[in-house]
């Protein structure tokens, strides 16, 4: 249409535009970003799921009670130093580690369920949904999806259990800690995140990869967590050994973080246990995630 | 006859599925613990016994029958039996007594293993154990109905329905208040059991005394209650 | 692709497969089990040929999956979305993951579903569409990263009468406008004669046919098919009377009659006037696909 | 016809405020008839008030003289619901065998029956593989085979050949036709006319959970006078043949394709089908070949779904 004569100056003119499809001629980038992309939609994806948001809500609920809860212990500490009543002081553990300690045991509950919702169901879901043969007819490998799928299954926990350390680590320094002592605690808070995120999404996604139901993958989650949890109390009171309760998925990494602290009464090798129990539980579940996929029907020929 | 049929399939699916291995394989997780305990000298009758009673029993019934039953009706399946002359009725009763067979088996004999390992600890004469199996069989039952029930009842979240009242009934209400024992299908068979759990008084209110033959009736009772409901549901129900 | 062979647990999928898919639309049968969506998953990269060399758009697809799917879109037959998400971030999130960038990718997947024709749809959970709708959001989905050559895997499965119409067109318009070859596997031979210009037929792992589908459908024959209104045995009668043969019926009320001159009904006409019954419809005999299909599978 | 096997009486089924059917009546016998309407129209709604998996809203539905839904009834009823998820840990022999049991057949019987039935399907290959491993073409067959078990006077499909390859789809049709020829009422919803049409000429139309046509697929063409019957005529001399046409009164337009191809339009078929050879004759006009291109089923539909409510307006009328 638009190749046709000058039209005489004056004349009316009209023009009809070609609206079909057209072809794509601007950049790409790199398969490395896939990742990202990944987990972005995943979490925005989760976004829109109920739970998520309840969880989330749940987190905010328990943020806010144990800053008020720390804030006061912190502040009535400081007021018995002033009054040198030492030995009181000393009976209250070192208020600084509390950041981090609290900081788990506050998120517990909610991190396992956000980490439910977002990871426990994701592979199921996209097993039922056809997922896989929407992911690798392009160009994705079983690699990025996985990485992609982990992400988007901590994305939103971490984001909680951050927003926690950070807080109860100002609200620290705001009560007279020391900053040196306060980031200490700090950094070994966010190894605990770390590991407990790793090993929770581990198990959710290896869950999760096991069946196209998304109740039955959430139904194996809580039941793995739930009764690691309970064993490990269980044999920790009975053997009165601080050791067990690296058995627990989601408690190995609050005896990391003690142990980091100095605090866990845990000596020689058995340091090492909660490390290699969290580490273990999230290696298991992804390699299991990881054999699933390379198995999944897509794959076969 | 019809009801047996259905019976028969429901176990062979079950048999053949993945996740029925699983679920037996965490029923003998109490017997484990009690076998190490047993062997270090210490008595963990108490704990391996409220495993078995309070968390293996349940969450095998919620996990062997649960999901199928709500697949079932979600998935209409289910209109495969209906669409033949026969009662919906009796194709409810049919998943019933497939799955009751099938986790009755299950908790038997985690149950036996259980009581065969303290007897040779020699924790307690055979006799007292001998009863622990068949508990846990009737047990067994008894879940799996209020289970397949509830699961006919909300096909579309099966296993959160049957998980949450049975948490309910289970745990949190005899916690909170002495009286509501009676609601809690464990506590009853773990005094069939002659283990007295929940001896520790509630936060209010006091734990009732009751004599074995209410016990087995309250189980009955509500066993055939959600089956009932579902019975009466599933009877004009279009499925959607 | 040169005598490419599959093998697994003692199956052999694909055996000795050589062909070369030429531009335009092609189509690609065979009963089930025949080793088609082997094929489609050897040529995306997805599965690894036992022996024998192929080649995609210019790449391997065994050295350099990636290259080859950037180029490749592929709808398949099954559902294949992700839960929670519509139709824009569903075809926005295929665009990303083969590369565009954030904006471009929205922008491409608007053009894509404009193009398929989901309009105020676009916005609702791709889980609530109907079957058709769900296979023009795959369609969109397959074409949004803008490939250069489209699987399509049973199109028009499921899909009522109008939506088939509209689907074929939009194939046909895909490599007549757009210039992106199409591969179209179906069970529907009446969509391929309508829509493919070449034809490749898959039976039990081998090659059974690989030619331009005129090549496979015309071939002259002398009988002539027709349909009537009236009495049927007078009309026979007539019909011998002018020294017409007849053929074993066609399906159903359809007669098969072969005048006495090459090529030259007349006698028909003239019998049909004799025994003044209505012709409905009167051409020469037509193999449909269906009949060459099956006549290279018995 | 005696007592039809069929019979909806002005039947309407609402689910809330959605529309499933209204109010439609209906009556059929034996023979295969076709069950025809664009997506939505109501033919799943149709089938399962029919199965007894829904209860009419309004309106009665009776089969074989008895009213639906009864336990009894499901002895004379075979059907192949749309749904593709079966009992998937089982194999074919075994669901088939269970759902016989569940018929009333015993055991042993069942069994005999299943591995003809799954014989006669085309399924004696994958008798005993789980049917988690079947591709769907094995699965529609399974279905079938299930519906045939107790050997039903009434057997309804819904959209029986998705999923079947070609070679499935030439046995699929053959079976339908040999049930149709054994006397039992066999109702088939799909969307594949062509097939639709190779399979039988009895039709049934819904359109929006109304019934819009029922009966011989020809007959119906030639009421519809919206679009008046084309002929396309290949012949050597189109003009000659135009011009002693246009005497004819049954013609109502002429159009010339080319030099060798005449297109003729008419209200009155019967007259003008006949005219046609004999004026050829008379002129000496070579007719190589003579067809009318929407007088099948996809021209049908299209005519008959694309304006509903004026299919039956007269073929002039409407504002200017």
């Amino acid at each position: 249409m638009n190749g046709d004569s000058v039209a005489k100056p004056g004349a009316p003119t009209g023009s009809v535009y070609d609206l079909s499809y057209k072809r794509y001629t601007g950049g790409r980038r790199s398969p490395a970003w896939r990742i990202g992309v990944i987990a972005r939609y995943a979490l925005v994806a989760q976004w829109k799921r109920r739970g998520v948001k309840v969880a989330l809500g749940l987190g905010g609920l328990l943020l806010a009670g144990f800053s008020v809860f720390a804030g006061a212990k912190w502040a009535a500490t400081r007021a018995f130093q002033a009054q040198g009543a030492g030995a009181l002081v000393a009976e209250l553990s070192n208020p600084n580690h509390d950041v981090a300690l609290m900081a788990l045991r506050a998120q517990w509950l909610p991190t396992v369920f956000l980490v439910m919702f977002a990871g426990a169901g994701a592979i199921a879901n996209d097993l039922k949904a056809g997922a896989f043969q929407f992911h690798f007819a392009r160009p994705v490998q079983v690699g990025h999806y996985l990485v992609g799928r982990l992400l988007g299954a901590v994305g939103w926990a971490s984001l909680l259990s951050l927003v926690t350390l950070t807080l109860l680590a100002a609200l620290r320094v705001a009560t007279g800690g020391d900053v040196a002592g306060v980031l200490g605690a700090f950094a070994a808070g966010c190894v605990g995140v770390l590991l407990r995120l790793l090993a929770l999404a581990g198990v959710a996604l290896g869950a999760s990869s096991m069946t196209r139901r998304q109740g039955l993958a959430q139904t194996v989650y809580l039941g793995l967590v739930g009764g690691t949890t309970i064993v490990a109390t269980g044999l920790s009171d009975a053997r009165d050994g601080a050791v067990w309760n690296a058995l627990s998925v989601v408690g190995a990494s609050t005896s990391a973080t003690a142990t980091l602290l100095g605090t866990s009464g845990l000596e020689g090798v058995a340091r090492l246990a909660p490390f290699g129990s969290s580490l273990a539980w999230g290696a298991a579940g992804l390699l299991l995630a990881w054999r699933r996929l390379r198995g999944a029907e897509v794959m076969r020929g | 006859m019809s009801a047996m049929t259905v019976a028969r399939v429901e176990v062979t699916r079950a048999l053949r599925r993945s996740s029925s291995a699983g679920v037996w394989a965490v029923g003998l997780i109490p017997s484990a613990v009690g076998l190490v305990t047993a062997l270090r000298g210490g008595s963990m009758l108490g704990t391996a016994a409220v495993l078995l009673v309070k968390l293996i029993a349940p969450l095998s019934a919620v996990a062997l029958v649960a999901s199928p039953v709500g697949e079932g009706y979600e998935s209409r399946t289910v209109l495969y039996w209906f669409l033949r002359p026969v009662p919906r009725s009796r194709v409810v009763l049919g998943a019933f007594m497939g799955y009751a067979s099938l986790v009755a088996v299950g908790l038997f004999l985690s149950g036996a293993v259980f009581a065969l390992i303290h007897a040779t600890a020699g924790h307690g004469a055979v006799s007292t154990l001998a009863t622990i199996p068949l508990a846990l069989a009737f047990e067994g039952a008894a879940l799996t109905a209020m289970v397949l029930g509830l699961a006919t009842l909300f096909p579309k979240w099966p296993v959160a329905a049957s998980a949450g009242l049975l948490t309910l009934t289970e745990a949190v209400l005899p916690v909170m208040l002495g009286q509501a024992h009676l609601l809690s299908v464990s506590w009853h068979i773990s005094h069939l059991m002659g283990l007295d759990l929940g001896t520790e008084d509630a936060l209010l209110g006091t734990v009732p005394q009751v004599s074995a033959p209410v016990s087995v009736i309250a189980v009955l009772l509500f066993a055939a209650l959600p089956v009932a409901a579902a019975v009466l549901n599933v009877e004009d129900r279009e499925l959607q | 692709m040169t005598n490419v062979a599959r093998r697994y647990e003692g199956v052999t999928a694909l055996d000795g497969v050589s062909l070369a898919i030429p531009p335009g639309r092609t189509a690609l049968l065979g009963p089930n089990g025949a080793g088609k969506s082997t094929l489609l998953k050897i040529l995306l990269g997805l599965v690894k040929p036992t022996e024998g060399r192929v080649e995609v758009l210019g790449h391997d697809p065994q050295r350099d999956p990636l290259a080859v799917r950037l180029r490749v879109g592929y709808m398949p037959e099954d559902d294949a979305h992700l839960p929670d998400m519509n139709a824009v971030e569903l075809c926005a999130y295929g665009a990303e993951l083969a590369g565009l960038p954030p904006a471009e990718a929205i922008e491409r997947a608007h053009a894509a579903l404009f193009y398929v024709g989901i309009d105020d749809k676009r916005y609702l959970p791709v889980e609530s569409y109907s079957t058709g709708l769900r296979q023009r959001a795959k369609l969109a989905a397959a074409i949004v990263h803008d490939p250069d050559l489209l699987f399509l895997d049973e199109p028009t499965n499921g899909l009522d009468p109008q939506a088939r119409e509209e689907m074929l067109s939009l194939v046909y318009d895909l490599k007549d406008r757009r210039g992106c070859d199409v591969v179209l596997s179906t069970h529907l031979l009446s969509d391929v004669e309508r829509v493919c210009s070449h034809v490749i037929v898959l039976g039990a792992g081998k090659v059974l046919a690989d030619a331009p589908l005129k090549s496979l459908i015309e071939h002259d024959d002398p009988a002539y098919e027709l349909r009537i209104k009236g009495d049927r045995a007078r009309f026979v009668e007539a019909l011998k009377a002018k020294g017409c043969a007849l053929q074993e019926g066609g399906p159903g009320p359809t007669l098969m009659v072969v005048p006495p001159a090459l090529g030259d009904p007349s006698a028909i006409w003239e019998a049909a006037v004799a025994s003044d019954t209505q012709v409905r419809s009167l051409v020469p005999r037509r193999h449909s696909l269906d009949e060459a299909f099956l006549k290279l599978l018995r | 016809m005696n007592a039809p096997t069929i019979e909806l009486v002005s039947v309407s089924k609402w689910y809330g405020e959605v529309l499933g059917l209204r109010d439609v009546s209906i009556a059929l016998g034996p023979g295969v008839t076709g069950l025809l309407g664009p997506n939505g129209a109501g033919k799943s709604t149709f089938l399962k008030c029919i199965t007894g998996e829904l209860r009419p809203s309004r309106g009665e539905v009776r089969l074989l003289g008895r009213r639906v839904p009864s336990l009894e009834m499901y002895r004379q009823l075979g059907c192949a619901p749309e749904i593709e998820v079966f009992f998937e840990e089982l194999t074919a022999r075994e669901f088939v065998v269970a759902l016989g049991e569940m018929s009333g057949l015993s055991r042993k019987d069942a069994g005999a029956r299943a591995e003809v039935v799954l014989h006669e399907v085309g399924m004696s290959h994958a008798l005993d593989r789980p049917i988690a491993t079947y591709s769907k073409g094995m699965r529609q067959r399974t279905k079938l085979a299930q519906a045939l078990l107790h050997d039903p006077p009434v057997v309804l499909l819904d959209e029986p050949m998705t999923g079947l390859d070609p070679v499935g789809r030439a046995a699929m049709l053959e079976m339908i036709q040999k049930l149709g020829a054994q006397g039992r009422t066999v109702l088939v919803s799909s969307h594949i006319l062509d097939e639709v049409e190779s399979m039988t000429h009895a039709i049934v139309v819904l359109y929006q959970g109304q019934l819009l046509a029922q009966g011989d697929l020809y007959a119906i063409r030639a009421m519809i006078d919206r679009h008046p019957h084309r002929l396309v005529i290949e012949c050597d001399k189109p003009r000659v043949l135009a011009q002693a046409l246009s005497r004819e009164l049954s013609v109502s337009s002429l159009r010339f394709q080319g030099d060798a191809v005449l297109e003729v339009e008419t209200h009155g078929p019967d007259a003008c089908y006949a005219a046609v050879p004999a004026l050829a004759l008379r002129e000496g006009v070579k007719l190589r070949s003579l067809r009318s291109p929407d007088d099948n089923l996809g021209a049908v539909f299209k005519y008959l779904t694309e304006d509903p409510r004026k299919v039956r307006a007269e073929a002039q009328g409407g504002p200017r």
